[in-house]
């Protein structure tokens, strides 16, 4: 059952972001969407511990944690929208997505969403027992100042703060291995946190793990950091023009390229090594982009998920359809158009 | 009625507004000694010591004040504010007009400002200008115990976050604490009358300027340590028959625009006096203030114009002196 | 003369610098590949992406500078300098003054800065206000493509810091990596002629402003895109017979303080035109200006009054557009 | 030969603090003046690895280091003096002594000093092949978000940046333990560091500890972190009340303690424990800093080298005289008095 609701939400997240992509597509939203697909499985596991008393603290690529949070669609879609109706009258947007009814605070400044999260764990502790605070960040985040230093405040405070550290191998067009020294896991546990390991497409593993995490830190032992692998499947934000690259190199990328092979033949500039060592971590760079689990393939965890589901018997079409309806419902609605 | 300095006044505000209101917390690095009879009465979960992370515990003050806690901070200067500027600018101040207005952030940010006792140009800023500039703040400067104590009050039961700026030269503890250090022969150059009477009723009011002295030949606007400097001008410049007005403004957001202009407007010249950097701040502000309401005084500047320097002479001239300020109001009276 | 967009305008300048000087390196997040042809011809040692570490590479950037190397910094936008605002505020900028003058810190922080594109509040920033207040800083504005090459130019020959302004809605580069994003229907309110002809052997100098139009009835002082907004809003106003001149600041630290009191001094009337917030910033400090020259102009503001929404429509009232430029000049004409 | 050297700077930057306190307590110095006295060995070990080439970034408590460094002392006691013929022509003071020639920097803002040493480091990099930077710390500082950062920074980008951090188990008036998570060593090895520990009165196990992590970072194989315990003997800074009030509790605590005691049986506030586990906890501060070693009593780090020293036949009764005299020499002529 647990399960099931967990798939529910995944499916739910995707069909939200599918939508979002439709209406990007057509210019109904603005400025920078980030697509949360691939971590759908992460915000459902963590999501299903909580209550109605928890908090959370979002980033920028926080869709499938609001939806699974179980926000009402419609004003969140309108928000997207910059309606005056939206969730936030339309002042905000997707990277301000605030809702005092669930609990949730979004922000667009990469690494805030620890310090906030602490805030809310301490909220929590003093005036609602029993009550924590989810904070989720991205790997690169991990390596701003604000971000670290809430590793240490929320040990020192003993705080009820669950953060869930979304690895997705990339900061915009960064590969993370390439600027993050060291473990993430061990750089919390380094601060004195309790480490949880998971690997994003496997269901049983996040959901025990975040269930083993969000106990201890309820009963007051402090903040844990669930941290867990996942594939970015849109890239950065939708429209991603590395993405469009390494998908379409020739009809997409050739004025990218052709600037770059200029700059790498130009007279003057640096050594020979040097300018090839950089061409090189480039197209690296596109090729990992291109190994990224599609929509749809067998590395998706969605699909993963559903396989696995559909083994043990459920049915999963179902829940789907049901998705895909619900979805299709609120996108109507928000943009005023009958539903049938 | 109690005689306290500016900085104690402070202190008694918030140890009153502490045991009306529990939902309040102060937090910041040292407070469990700097603030002990605070932390010896209201314990361990209410007067928090946090780690040196400004950011953090600024930002984690954020969150707390969303989720129902009162949180006032405190820094050990406002130059240190930097480190921590992101929480100030793109989130306290935005969450009320992010959230369409619904979801609020009652942070007070208790921030020491100011020089004059020699410490260098990392800590002697006052920086009200810029903090003033961001939409969703509101900013308080008392120079007076009274004022400190009620403007402190107010903060307290505002809705919005709020950043309190204590003088540093008017709070003997800091002076104390930062400056004199046991020597007990040193001697700074503070305001006469920077201690005062409290009375603990009275709640001052946001963007409500004070007239400090009436006078109808120049209007001096200023706050903080600097209303002590402009009264002390305003006494030697009467017996040359000057008569100023000393207007202290206390609160920079919201700005009270009209006592200013009816000042202006009264006696067509004006000085501003201001401990913070001159361009692109509270000078300005004040003129495009009276230009915006077609008056036309002769004005002059009386602010910091650079880094400050360590030299506690230097320091002096920087920062604006009485000297400064009788030659500022003697060239727009002659010409 | 080549045609480019204001953004390629500083790409050539930072390549052609970099081919001139070595000790030039270009320092920030995800570089190798937003300025991939650089990083090809200069390779990684010179073009150094960075983790998302501002405070850390902004102050690395400061004592790489003292020590012999001449950093550029390239943030994502202005708004992130929030976060490593001590690094501006405490060190570069107060290097100079600290170390009696014996040490200098030559950074250049190319920041985008701007809305128009529909990002939230968050993201669309201008911020020159608070960061021409802090002494110690120069501060370069362009407006078009041969003004952000010659400036960004002069300032890689500058011996103390620099802050570049990149205002995003003129770069076209910008526009496609955060707004367009491939959508090729998509429409920004993109001045025309953003795009323009570049001299790759002309400089500009610091503090000195520019007159993009003659006009005796009123000054509009401005920058950035508010220039062509201005531009737009004087072609309209000339049909009803209101002569603009409208001036472009270009750089407001230093600040060009003569160019704007021998203009509204003959016109009498005095607009300012800016995206960065009202109060306690540019606008100010431009009354100020005219006020301390003895000049009494009518006077008023086009700017940003509070946090700049998500919502499009209201972000595009919310910035000063020519509709509110041509109001607020018709309302000092009559009065 | 080596030690001898060290110890002789370990003398003089002693002499140069207890002069340096004489003037202060006459007034002649101004605002926050903090003594280094305890970490004189842990500077002069580390300096002597140093040439001309290589560079410093300090922090607030930065004497030792400018003493050992071998920055000609006139100027540096003008600049505390705050005179125009200071190192900074007074502009600096002692929270900003800046040398150029010396290639030292020093900042008031905790944490600072560990980006402006990346910089270094990296100009150091490209310009002055196996020149290096040492980055002075302390334990508190460790939680400040920039120099977090830099520890992830300097890692990636491979600098040869030697950070010194000195744990004297204090920020101002919080024992560190109370507010750091985990242990410092761990927190930096977490980061990918090469770390050295060393007990910062044992000069052999200083200044081995410093060649090696500088023979590694010279050898461009990345940054190093030496942790260094090291007691705060002068408190903070001069004039310390905590250490006044610990000293003399009568005479220069009375009005504290009764404003304590005070608060503590106000009606109203919190419940009793935590009333009580707030005064414990002040008090045992307090005793910590009574526990602190005092100059001249057997824990004194200089006292331990001068007898070890002493026991290895060298002659440091004659060095100490050197040191003494070199520094009254040095306070005669700031103050522009003659000297004999
Ligand atoms: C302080 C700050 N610096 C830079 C940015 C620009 N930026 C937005 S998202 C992003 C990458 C974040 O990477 P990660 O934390 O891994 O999250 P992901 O996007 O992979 O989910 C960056 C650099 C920002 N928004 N805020
Ligand atoms: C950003 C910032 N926050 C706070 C301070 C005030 N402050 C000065 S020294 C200090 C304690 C530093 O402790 P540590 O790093 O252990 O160095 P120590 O003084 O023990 O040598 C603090 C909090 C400051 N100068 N800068
Ligand atoms: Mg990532
Ligand atoms: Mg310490």
């Amino acid at each position: 059952m647990e399960l099931v609701n967990i798939y529910r939400n995944m499916s739910r997240s995707r069909e939200f972001e599918l939508a979002v992509a439709e209406l990007w597509e057509q210019g109904l939203i603005t400025g920078e969407m980030h697509a949360s697909t691939g971590e759908e499985l992460v915000a459902a596991a963590v999501t299903a511990c909580l209550t109605a008393e928890d908090s959370l603290s979002l980033t920028h690529r926080c869709s499938s944690f609001v939806v699974a949070r179980g926000v009402p669609l419609v004003p969140v879609i309108k928000e997207l929208l910059g309606r005056e109706d939206g969730l936030c009258h339309g002042r905000g947007g997707h990277m301000h997505l605030f809702s005092r009814d669930y609990r949730i605070a979004t922000s667009g400044i990469v690494g805030a969403s620890l310090p906030t999260g602490a805030g809310f764990a301490l909220a929590a502790k003093r005036l609602r027992p029993h009550a924590l605070a989810v904070a989720q960040i991205g790997d690169g985040a991990l390596n701003q100042g604000m971000a670290l230093e809430t590793l240490n405040l929320a040990t020192v405070w003993k705080l009820p703060l669950l953060v869930v550290c979304i690895d997705n191998g990339w900061a915009i067009t960064t590969s993370s291995e390439s600027l993050t020294a060291g473990s993430l896991p061990e750089r919390a546990r380094s601060f004195g946190w309790l480490v949880g390991n998971a690997d994003g497409a496997d269901i049983e593993d996040v959901s025990q793990a975040a269930k083993a995490l969000v106990k201890n830190v309820r009963a007051g032992k402090g903040p844990a950091f669930l941290y867990a692998r996942c594939p970015r499947m849109d890239g950065h934000y939708l429209g991603d023009a590395l993405v469009r690259l390494a998908r379409h190199p020739v009809s997409d990328g050739r004025d990218t390229l052709t600037k770059v092979v200029g700059g790498a033949f130009s007279q003057g500039g640096s050594g020979l090594i040097s300018r090839a060592t950089g061409l090189t971590r480039m197209m690296g760079a596109i090729g990992k982009i291109r190994h990224t689990p599609a929509h749809g393939d067998d590395k998706d965890p969605l699909v993963i998920t559903r396989k696995r589901l559909s083994k043990q018997g459920y049915d999963v079409a179902k829940i789907d359809l049901e998705a895909q309806e619900e979805i299709r419902c609120a996108v109507a609605v928000s943009l005023g158009e009958e539903h049938d | 009625m109690i005689e306290l300095s500016l900085g104690q006044a402070i202190d008694r505000a918030i140890e009153n507004a502490m045991s009306e209101d529990e939902s309040i917390v102060l937090i910041g690095e040292d407070v469990p000694m700097l603030r002990a009879p605070l932390y010896a009465r209201f314990g361990v979960e209410r007067v928090m010591g946090a780690p040196i992370s400004e950011s953090a515990f600024i930002g984690a003050a954020v969150g707390a004040a969303m989720e129902g806690l009162r949180p006032i901070v405190e820094l050990y200067m406002v130059d240190f504010l930097a480190v921590a500027f992101d929480a100030v600018l793109n989130h306290m101040a935005k969450l009320e007009a992010f959230s369409g207005g619904e979801w609020h952030c009652p942070v007070l940010i208790r921030a020491p400002s100011g020089g004059g006792y020699g410490d260098g140009g990392q800590h002697a800023q006052s920086l009200w200008g810029m903090l003033s500039a961001i939409p969703g703040l509101t900013t308080i400067i008392p120079s007076t115990p009274m004022d400190a104590y009620g403007l402190t009050r107010t903060a307290l039961r505002h809705s919005g976050p709020v950043i309190l700026f204590e003088p540093k030269l008017l709070s003997e503890e800091w002076l104390e604490f930062l400056g004199r250090l046991g020597r007990e022969d040193l001697e700074f150059d503070v305001p006469e009358n920077a201690s005062g009477m409290v009375n603990e009723d009275e709640f001052a009011p946001f963007g409500r300027a004070v007239t400090r002295r009436e006078g109808g030949d120049v209007t001096i606007l200023s706050l903080a340590v600097g209303v002590h400097r402009a009264l002390a001008a305003a006494e030697a410049l009467a017996s040359d028959n000057i008569q100023c007005e000393v207007i202290d403004l206390r609160c920079l957001s919201p700005l009270d625009r009209e006592s200013i202009r009816r000042s202006v407007a009264k006696t067509g010249r004006m000085v501003v006096v201001d401990e913070d950097y001159r361009n692109y701040g509270l000078s300005g502000e004040l003129a495009a203030t009276v230009l915006e309401a077609g008056l036309h005084p002769t004005f002059v500047r009386v602010c910091v114009e650079g880094t400050i320097p360590y030299n506690h002479r230097l320091e002096k001239d920087t920062l604006p002196s009485v000297k400064r300020i009788i030659e500022a109001v003697k060239e727009i009276c002659q010409s």
